[in-house]
């Protein structure tokens, strides 16, 4: 599973990019957070709000609810601010 | 037609190109957004945009064929920059071509409220030496939800 | 700013000199009203806008006054053209600065609105070896009314 | 006084200016008006529908029971259709 983080959530993490291999378990966006939240403290520092952090799968907006699985891109950034 | 792009535009080519050869199109509205000097603490000094490549274009054709199936439009022209900006330089441009102005006002309006509630794109300000990502406005908020139509419009809110 | 011109403009130039050195300006609302080939009983061959000089200058100032006053805008352009103009050519540009783009865009709508109803401008469109006078819109009516605050505002009703 | 026409109006007085002399009882747009059908027959053909002329005075809208006088440029013309 390739993840990708944007803006504040990447220099919390301390990377722009990784690919990861979480459990079988982690069926969804919500469980995939919180299994990163254990990964490192900087996972810990990007997600500690979770109301501010908005996911993207294979680039359109998903929820907490929404599915991942091993080929999917996952992207974690903030609320948008464009235009 | 969707650009994103790290170079400057000018309006004037791009809206005649919009319209080139577009017989019926009477009414052209656009925005355009520029980098203000005023930031919260001091005067900016510069600003970089952050994106997402792919998502960006994704959600941005995306905009554009919602505005076309919701108005009464000839064409419909986004062009967002990326990259390092100083104070008064231009960010974004939203045009809208139609027949009559109505449909172009609206539909320029709703492009620039969804472009900043959707549009994978992060500011980060630069005021003297330091810098800081700018947060969300929940005014951006409020006016993209004037335009929702379905469930499907509330993508940007909590993961 | 208020031009009463036979000649084109360019929009990227008259855009910019509006915003140079307003620090404090990050939207820019525009519209453009182009000659549609599009006329009642067939393709337009050309347009003459003939106007009252003078009293335009009169009323397009009134105007530019009036949307200082109402929304927090940094400036207000106006360029309406006048003369023979052909399919595809610019007839008018209206635009408004401000911080936000909420002021930006209600402005814009509101200058066209007005200048539809308000400015003495008169269309005579060729279609073929014919020309007619072009008859004014109700719709137009109806958009300016929606920004109708006082009595003062009804000037171009019936006399 | 000063009269200006345009567009159709123009066309059908068959002038774009003319200067006028009404007598003294002409004090208001309205009466103007009334005096000006009876010059000719290119003025009737004008002032046929009063709702679909518009009157400015001194390049201001001006309404039926406006004041006219002597040194007033008055305009009278088709509602407007620019932009």
């Amino acid at each position: 599973m390739k993840l990708l983080y944007f803006s504040w959530l990447r220099e919390r993490v301390g990377t722009a990019e990784e690919t990861v291999r979480p459990p079988e378990d982690v069926a969804t966006v919500g469980q995939l957070i919180t299994w990163l939240t254990r990964q490192s403290s900087g996972h810990a520092a990007a997600f500690a709000d979770p109301s501010i952090v908005r996911c993207a799968v294979n680039q359109d907006y998903a929820k907490a609810e929404a599915a991942v699985g091993a080929d999917d891109e996952v992207a974690f950034f903030p609320p948008v601010t464009g235009g | 037609m969707i650009k994103v792009q790290e170079k400057d535009f000018d309006v004037s080519a791009e809206l005649a190109a919009l319209c080139q050869g577009r017989t019926n199109v009477g009414a052209v509205a656009s925005f355009i957004g520029l980098v203000r000097e005023v930031a919260g603490p001091g005067a900016l000094s510069a600003m970089t945009l952050e994106h997402y490549p792919g998502m960006t274009e994704r959600q941005l054709a995306g905009l554009e064929a919602r505005a076309l199936e919701r108005w009464p439009l000839d064409r419909v022209l986004i062009i967002h920059r990326f990259g390092r900006l100083l104070p008064g330089q231009q960010i974004v441009l939203c045009a809208a071509t139609s027949p009559h102005r109505e449909a172009a006002f609206e539909a320029c309006a709703f492009l620039m409220d969804w472009l900043k509630t959707k549009a994978p794109f992060w500011k980060l300000e630069e005021v003297g030496s330091q810098t800081r990502w700018v947060d969300a406005r929940k005014d951006d908020d409020d006016a993209a939800a004037r335009w929702q139509t379905d469930a499907s419009d509330t993508d940007n809110s909590e993961t």
